[in-house]
């Protein structure tokens, strides 16, 4: 009885955590890219107090029941990803041991997609333009930045004959090596495909200002604002993290983790502030010539 | 491009290096302390150098300056030539072009570097200048300079002839105005209309300025002739405190509000002129007759406008010549004799009857005229000249200078010998100065006090300077000399005074003892003023109109204390020039008409 | 297999439009087939408004004409006025005139910057441009007292005279942009992605250009050279050294290259104004603007902005009001029938992209 | 400034913190102050720093920025985005031409009164407010807010006839959408 | 400063040459203005654009002369070889405003043409366009007209704010106060 308890006490704190991360680096993303522009930037916290209003707020827009799910399956697929990956090293911490099976990397990789496409849904509902374009321009990216990053994912797989995420961890643990050298072909692999999943620039035509307002999100205020963007910090989260374990040998302590899937984490971020965009066939172009190269060489290597 | 552009994708990367330099973003506290010198921001307007004239709110494309009146505690000069109204500035309305700082004329108004004000409540955008920002003073920036702004504070030159060539003849000293001047002095004014309230007679100055302005000449005679029958008198020799006032004057030159009238006066050469261009509107004959006494100017206005609305109107002048003083007081280098007659002889035109050589008490009595009109019209001026009340004033070549003057003007000659003295500073002291260098005298003006002091205007003072008159300021004559035959003035003899600053008033010039001078002379002209000759006034009326230092007294309406009798000019006023007594003449027909046709 | 066609109002409130403006696209999948132009959601009908204004209280209302730019309406309107009545403007008059048209043109090279990166996501180098814009915008608070709307070149010369160490100002300020601007070219125009999307995109060709009367930046990104300041040298430039930046290509990276090369020759532009700055009058007076009269006449006043030619129709009855005012911005030519034309074909991802690279501007299209 | 914070409960005290540290604003490019807006963002006066940051369609958006004057054309689509953003939400009225028609006073195809058509918590004087004055109207918003006194909304529901009427004689037989909130 | 107006008394006189009854003049330094009846406008812009070099349309406008009831219709075109501005102006009937429609000599005049229709009422025929192209529901005369008025409109429409009625005129306080009556022939010299 204790034991349930506990384990949903610590999948409440790993959510908090997750959430609670997520929206620091988002909130450091925005102070740093301030920074680079010479400017002095919102305090770290400002993405909270953007959530809390959010939330806050009233809501008066119906498009039907889908517009309702699409950002409850957003959320859905965030916290659900996140029970799947195990935060530190050793399976769990805080009582919560993740839900961790033989095959969650795979399980992964699809529940990844699965937020999206409740999004695509909801968003579609609204019959805003805007939306509807950015819903197509998201779909197409994604199949995209996936296709190299499920070849990524299969190269470690056959290489290290395993589809768990804490299999993953404890080989590298034993071994001693970071599987970013072990088979650093995947990593690359896997790093520009994370380009394309953070949709920061120069991946963010989905929601492009410029283009086609904020995209799939264009009707959604309020508390579907709110709930997109706690289910995008704590994606950030698990995206991060699940790099960390899958390439780095994961964290033994929070710190260690902070560190290294902060430093991860600036990739897309410093990237992104340099980047102007792709257009959409630009970028399905462009994951499809380099990643899809280095993905390749990355299952050779793992092959052979 | 090639297969691979790695600068591509690296040399964006070096912007990073941004990441350690320090943000160029100000701390919110010193946000908005550091304008620069010149900003625009709101309005500061300094109430006591503002004289309303209301330039701003004209200027002012948005319609954000309203002229309004301050409460009482803010002391605002309700002078004349004040407005008494401020600007008040609507920040709903403002642009900030700062184009009411450039055409302001006294430079009263001016911007500060204060821009920031945010309020929920949009009724609270009305601003006025100086009274909501007092603190504004010491935040000045965009200002007005005489440099930057657009008034033009030059007077255009009026052409005069040279000193040397007019004292050979009687020639118009002044040449008036071509069009082209014209148009740009009267583009000068800003039309604000304070000096209506100045000029005694309150002509209608901007709207007839603006008119030539414009370029339509004839309106501009015809707003003249709105309430002045005599312009081109006006035009020549008006005392003109309107331009004392003008907003312009402040910082610069007046607008020449003289000559521009006398520029409009010049197109109409001859009385058929004038009336083709003003072609007034006269009234059927409502059977009323008034009599004029003195074909003065507030005699001959009187005439006009009564005239003008169907009176039957009688002039009757003791000389030959109507005009008064304006035509046996003032040289005719000034104005000349055709002039005045040409515009008499449109009031004949128009219908008024001037019997001339007709003097009251002599020729007709006064009984007669006042038994024969429903009212009468006094309007006899000054002609009495007073006495200098000093020793040998008696003798043959000592003359008053309107007598002097009317001899000249009247044709007869005079000898005033080499050397000839003036007494007194007045505008009669000059003229009798100037006539006398016309007929080759060395002439000395001697005034109690300073030049500055000098009642005269000053234009004349430095024509006849430029004349060689010689001005000997702070002179008192004590006696005249005669010769040896006693008859003739031999010298004169004066103290020289010093100027002692007296409490409350201008200071008072004292003869300083022991400074006697002697100057020998041919011929002293004295010209301290003149007085009224009420000779004509018989007893039963001298009882009935009343005379109260050698002034007849009137209410504001120009009656005496005989209901039938009006008087004006010289003989009521005190500030003794052509303008007041037309502007005495057009009330008194106001409240003639206004006494007959309530009747 | 024709996809189904959808209809997406771009604006007239949409972050990717300069301004205000509403663009009706009809589009197959992300391509555009047909494409609509709305503007009238800034008319403010400043040539009905200039009718019950005389010509003092015009050359305020000019700078509003376009926001981006606010000094070459008043330049031209500035040039006819002077054309119809014959007013000559003192040499130091030129001059700043020509400095102060200059700097405005930098500011906008600078805005454009941001616009242009902007629309493609790279917000980087727009916020270093529109930051480092204020620089420049103190040079103009310093010399004419407002850091948008100076209303600071009146017909004549100009309004006040240049205050006391700005030549200095000037000097430093150019150093420390044209240093700026390495670092805005190497993110923008080195980027491999950005020359990826700027080439072979909105293209123009020569004969289109000259069908549709292109004018500015866009004509020379064609390869015609053409430009106001060498064909009619007004002001101070028939003095100054400087070249046209011609490209060939006439698509927007052709379009950015000649912005590219001529914000630094405007920068060498202002150094040489200010060495060269003659001394005397600034301004030829006009007289009291109460009063002030244009003979009748028309006149057409036209400068080279940022975005191309500036021309101002000024018809004078005579009288102390314009009779009429007719402003003829490039935006006006660019952005109804030209960008209706040019954004057939493309990419929706690039209508904004190609919007700011002709330099839409709605306020002056319907001012 | 304002001390009656006692007055709040502490959850109202937490919602105004953070409505007024994060106002999404939807600058509608209306007019003149579009121009200041980029500058008021970027390097040198920095919104961000106060939460302020932009949003791209009205449905996110708390903060409302009439840039100017308002064309008759542009006020039908800017009655649109006001009813369209969600509670609660602020419109800040931006120089001369909100508060009295600025220099636009007799044109006819501006309105002149801002608040006679949608209501406005604040009003930045100038034209165009400069940078800094546009931070200061931010600043006086959220002080506003955390008053609990920006309730342009709940004016505007209060006293929709009046709104309505008011639209009507400028936007004629433009179809007002119902306004559901 | 007198300069030569060689280049410009040469066009003038070319075009004077071509086309009968036109009154062509050199104004001044880069401007030749050319008279012309309504119908001859179109080949003039012709003859100018293929004959003469004159590829670029500058400007259209129009020009409502109230007291003449007539429309002034100028184009303004610009040659890149002489660089003169070629002003061609004519005059049409401001009761029934009709003018050919020319946007297929420059495709740009289209734009100039429906703002013209729009805002003077000048009918092109055979102009295709579409209506509305700056204002929407207008449902008064042609705004830019001079008859129309616009602050009247205003008043009608707009609202103001209140609080500035206490405004007073200096003029007439001025007159009031000292009694001077200004007759109303004066009063249009007023200040306004």
């Amino acid at each position: 009885m204790n034991t349930i308890l506990f384990e949903i006490l610590g999948a409440i704190a790993t959510i908090l955590l997750a959430f609670t991360v997520g929206m620091f680096y988002g909130g450091a993303r925005r102070k740093i890219i301030a920074r680079i522009q010479n400017r002095v930037g919102p305090p770290v916290y400002q993405n909270f107090i953007d959530v809390i209003k959010l939330y806050s707020k009233e809501t008066s827009i119906h498009h039907g029941a889908m517009q309702h799910m699409g950002p409850v399956f957003a959320i859905t697929a965030s916290v659900t990803s996140l029970m799947f990956v195990p935060v530190l090293n050793g399976g769990g911490w805080f009582w919560f041991d993740n839900l961790s099976f033989s095959g969650d990397l795979i399980f992964l990789v699809y529940m990844m997609v699965f937020g999206s496409l409740g999004m695509a849904l909801g968003a579609g509902q609204t019959g805003n333009p805007n939306s509807a374009i950015g819903v197509t321009r998201g779909l197409s990216q994604m199949v995209g930045y996936e296709i190299p990053f499920v070849m990524s994912m299969v190269a470690l797989m056959t290489q290290f004959h395993t589809t768990s995420i804490t299999g993953m961890m404890e080989i590298q643990a034993q071994s001693g090596t970071w599987m970013m050298f072990s088979n650093p072909f995947a990593f690359i692999t896997a790093v520009l495909a994370m380009l394309g999943m953070f949709h920061y620039s120069p991946f963010d035509i989905v929601h492009a200002p410029a283009e086609v307002a904020s995209g799939p999100v264009s009707e959604f205020g309020g508390k579907y604002l709110g709930l997109m963007m706690s289910s995008g910090s704590i994606f950030a989260f698990v995206k991060l993290t699940l790099f960390v374990n899958v390439f780095m040998g994961g964290a033994s302590n929070l710190i260690e983790l902070v560190v290294k899937t902060f430093a991860l984490y600036m990739i897309p971020v410093l990237y992104g502030v340099t980047s102007p965009r792709y257009r959409t066939e630009q970028a399905i172009t462009y994951f499809w010539k380099w990643p899809l190269f280095f993905g390749v060489i990355s299952l050779l290597w793992a092959a052979f | 491009m090639s297969f691979f552009d790695l600068k591509g994708i690296v040399r964006p990367l070096i912007g990073l290096s941004q990441f350690g330099k320090n943000p160029h973003t100000k701390r919110l506290d010193v946000l908005g302390k550091d304008t620069a010198d010149r900003y625009r921001g709101f309005h500061y307007n300094d109430l006591e150098a503002c004289i309303g004239c209301g330039n701003c709110s004209t200027i002012c494309m948005n319609g954000a300056i309203d002229m309004v009146e301050l409460a009482a505690e803010f002391n605002i000069s309700q002078a004349k030539g004040n407005s008494g109204l401020r600007p008040r500035v609507d920040y709903g309305r403002c642009c900030w072009c700062a184009l009411c700082v450039d055409v302001c004329p006294t430079g009263s108004l001016n911007l500060t570097k204060e821009y920031n004000y945010v309020s929920p409540d949009p009724n609270t955008f009305l601003w006025t200048p100086g009274v909501d920002n007092p603190y504004g003073k010491d935040q000045l920036s965009f200002v007005s300079t005489k440099e930057t702004s657009l008034m033009t504070f030059d007077r255009v030159p009026m052409r005069e002839l040279d000193g040397t060539e007019r004292v050979k003849s009687f020639a118009e000293v002044v040449l008036g105005y071509n069009e082209e001047e014209a148009r740009a002095e009267a583009s000068r004014c800003i039309s604000c209309g304070l000096c209506t309230e100045v000029c005694p007679d309150h002509m209608h100055i901007p709207e007839y300025i603006n008119a030539i302005a414009r370029g339509n000449d004839q309106d501009a005679l015809r707003i003249i002739y709105d309430n002045n029958p005599l312009p081109e008198m006006c035009g020549k020799v008006c005392t003109r405190r309107c331009e004392d006032v003008c907003a312009i004057a402040v910082r610069g030159e007046a607008v020449a509000i003289r000559w521009l009238k006398r520029y409009a006066t010049e197109q109409a050469q001859t009385a058929d002129l004038i009336q083709e261009i003003v072609n007034p509107e006269i009234k059927e004959a409502n059977g009323y007759k008034v009599g004029i006494i003195g074909a003065g100017p507030s005699g001959l206005t009187a005439a006009y406008y009564l005239a003008l609305r169907g009176f039957d109107v009688t002039v009757f002048e003791a000389k030959q010549f109507a005009g008064g003083m304006t035509m046996y007081g003032i040289p005719k280098y000034r104005l000349p004799m055709d002039s005045l007659n040409k515009q008499v002889s449109y009031l004949q035109k128009i219908g008024v009857k001037i019997k001339f050589n007709t003097r009251v008490g002599k020729e007709i009595s006064f009984d007669e005229i006042y038994k024969n009109h429903d009212a009468v019209f006094i309007g006899i001026g000054f002609e009495k000249p007073w006495k200098l009340g000093i020793p040998g004033e008696d003798l043959e070549n000592a003359i008053p200078a309107v007598e002097y003057l009317r001899m000249i003007n009247d044709g007869e000659s005079y000898d005033v010998g080499k050397k000839v003295v003036v007494i007194g500073g007045g505008n009669v002291a000059i003229d009798g100065a100037r006539v006398a260098a016309r007929h080759d005298a060395d002439v000395t003006i001697l005034y109690r006090r300073r030049v500055e002091d000098m009642p005269a205007d000053w234009e004349e003072i430095e024509g006849a300077e430029d004349e060689h008159v010689h001005i000997h300021p702070q002179a008192i004559p004590i006696r005249i000399i005669a010769d040896k035959s006693g008859k003739k003035v031999k010298a004169i003899e004066y103290l020289e005074a010093e100027m002692i600053a007296e409490e409350g008033g201008r200071p008072r010039p004292v003869p300083i003892e022991g400074s006697e001078t002697i100057m020998e002379v041919d011929t002293v002209i004295g010209a301290i003023g003149q007085e009224a000759d009420y000779s004509f006034l018989t007893e039963e009326y001298a009882d009935k109109i009343e005379v109260n230092r050698g002034r007849i007294v009137t209410n504001a309406q120009q009656q005496t204390s005989d209901a039938k009798v009006f008087a004006g000019g010289d003989a009521v006023n005190k500030t003794a020039d052509a303008i007041s007594a037309i502007a005495d003449g057009f009330r008194a027909v106001k409240s003639i008409e206004a006494f007959l046709m309530k009747k | 297999m024709r996809e189904k066609s959808t209809t997406l109002y771009l604006g007239p409130q949409h972050p990717g439009i300069t301004g205000n403006m509403m663009v009706k696209l009809q589009l197959e999948g992300d391509t555009i087939v047909k494409a609509t132009t709305h503007v009238g959601y800034l008319h403010r009908a400043f040539e009905k408004l200039i009718e019950r204004r005389n010509w003092m209280q015009t050359t305020t209302i000019l700078c509003r004409f376009c926001v981006p730019e606010p000094d070459p309406p008043e330049a031209a309107f500035a040039l006819a006025v002077e054309q119809i009545e014959g007013r000559e403007v003192p040499e130091r008059g030129k001059y700043l005139r020509s400095l102060v048209l200059e700097l405005a043109r930098l500011q906008s090279f600078m805005l454009w910057y941001a616009g242009q990166s902007g629309s493609t996501g790279l917000y980087t180098v727009g916020q270093w441009s529109v930051g480092d814009r204020n620089y420049v915008l103190d040079l103009f608070e310093e010399l004419t007292g407002g850091r948008i709307y100076h209303m600071y070149i009146w017909p004549g010369g100009v309004r006040r005279d240049i205050p006391e160490g700005f030549e200095d100002k000037v000097l430093r300020t150019m150093d420390y942009i044209e240093k700026r601007i390495d670092d805005y070219d190497r993110m923008m125009f080195d980027s491999a992605i950005f020359q990826k999307r700027a080439q072979g995109v909105g293209i123009i060709t020569k004969e289109k250009a000259m069908e549709w009367g292109v004018v500015g930046a866009p004509l020379r990104g064609c390869g015609i050279g053409h430009d106001v300041r060498k064909d009619n040298p007004y002001d101070a430039y028939d003095k100054l050294d400087f070249e046209m930046g011609i490209f060939e290509g006439g698509d927007v990276w052709a379009r950015a290259r000649v912005r590219q090369f001529e914000i630094r020759q405007t920068i060498s532009m202002i150094r040489q104004l200010i060495q060269n700055l003659p001394s005397g009058d600034y301004l030829n007076k006009m007289p009291n603007p109460m009063k002030w009269t244009i003979p009748a006449g028309s006149a057409y006043g036209k400068v080279e902005s940022v975005r191309g030619e500036f021309g101002f129709h000024v018809v004078s009855d005579g009288s102390d009001k314009p009779r009429r005012v007719h402003a003829r911005g490039p935006a006006y030519v660019h952005g109804v029938s030209l960008l209706e034309d040019v954004l057939i074909g493309q990419n929706l991802a690039d209508v904004s992209f190609i919007m700011n690279s002709l330099g839409v501007c709605p306020p002056e299209i319907e001012r | 400034m304002y001390n009656d914070k006692n007055a709040q409960t502490i959850v109202e005290y937490i919602q105004n913190f953070t409505r007024k540290n994060s106002l999404f604003m939807l600058a509608y490019g209306t007019g003149c102050g579009a121009i200041e807006l980029p500058a008021t963002l970027t390097s040198r006066y920095d919104a961000e720093r106060l939460g302020v940051r932009g949003a791209a369609t009205p449905r996110q958006a708390d903060l409302l920025l009439i840039t100017g004057y308002l064309s008759t054309k542009t006020l039908k689509r800017v009655i649109r985005v006001y009813e369209q953003m969600q509670d609660p939400k602020y419109v800040i009225g931006f120089g001369s031409c909100t508060i009295n028609g600025g220099m636009y006073w007799d044109s006819y195809n501006t309105i002149k009164l801002l608040d006679k058509y949608i209501p406005v918590d604040v009003y930045i004087n100038g034209c165009m407010p400069r940078p800094e004055s546009v931070i200061a109207g931010f600043k006086e918003l959220q002080s506003l807010i955390a008053a609990g006194k920006a309730d342009g909304a709940a004016k505007y529901k209060e006293n929709l006839e009046w709104y309505r009427e008011n639209q009507k004689k400028v936007l004629k037989n433009w179809p007002l959408v119902e306004y559901n909130w | 400063m007198e300069t030569s107006l060689i280049k410009e008394e040469l066009l003038a006189q070319q075009l004077q040459n071509a086309f009968e009854n036109i009154v062509t003049e050199a104004v001044r330094k880069d401007t030749v203005f050319a008279y012309a009846s309504k119908e001859q406008v179109s080949s003039i812009l012709l003859y100018a654009k293929e004959k003469l070099g004159y590829k670029s349309l500058a400007h259209m406008s129009c020009i409502d002369w109230l007291e003449s009831d007539e429309f002034e219709l100028v184009y303004i075109i610009w040659s890149p070889e002489t660089k003169l501005n070629l002003f061609v102006k004519t005059r049409i009937d401001r009761q029934n405003p009709e003018m050919e429609n020319m946007d297929m000599i420059w495709r740009q005049l289209n734009t100039y043409q429906r703002e013209i229709r729009e805002m003077f009422g000048v009918e092109f025929p055979g102009f295709v366009g579409e209506k509305e192209f700056i204002l929407e529901d207008w449902e008064d005369a042609p705004p830019m007209r001079r008859d129309f008025d616009t602050l009247e409109y205003v008043n009608d429409t707009f609202f103001e704010r209140e609080g500035r009625e206490d405004k007073q005129d200096v003029r007439e306080r001025i007159a009031k106060r000292s009694g001077e009556e200004i007759p109303d022939f004066a009063k249009k010299y007023s200040r306004e």
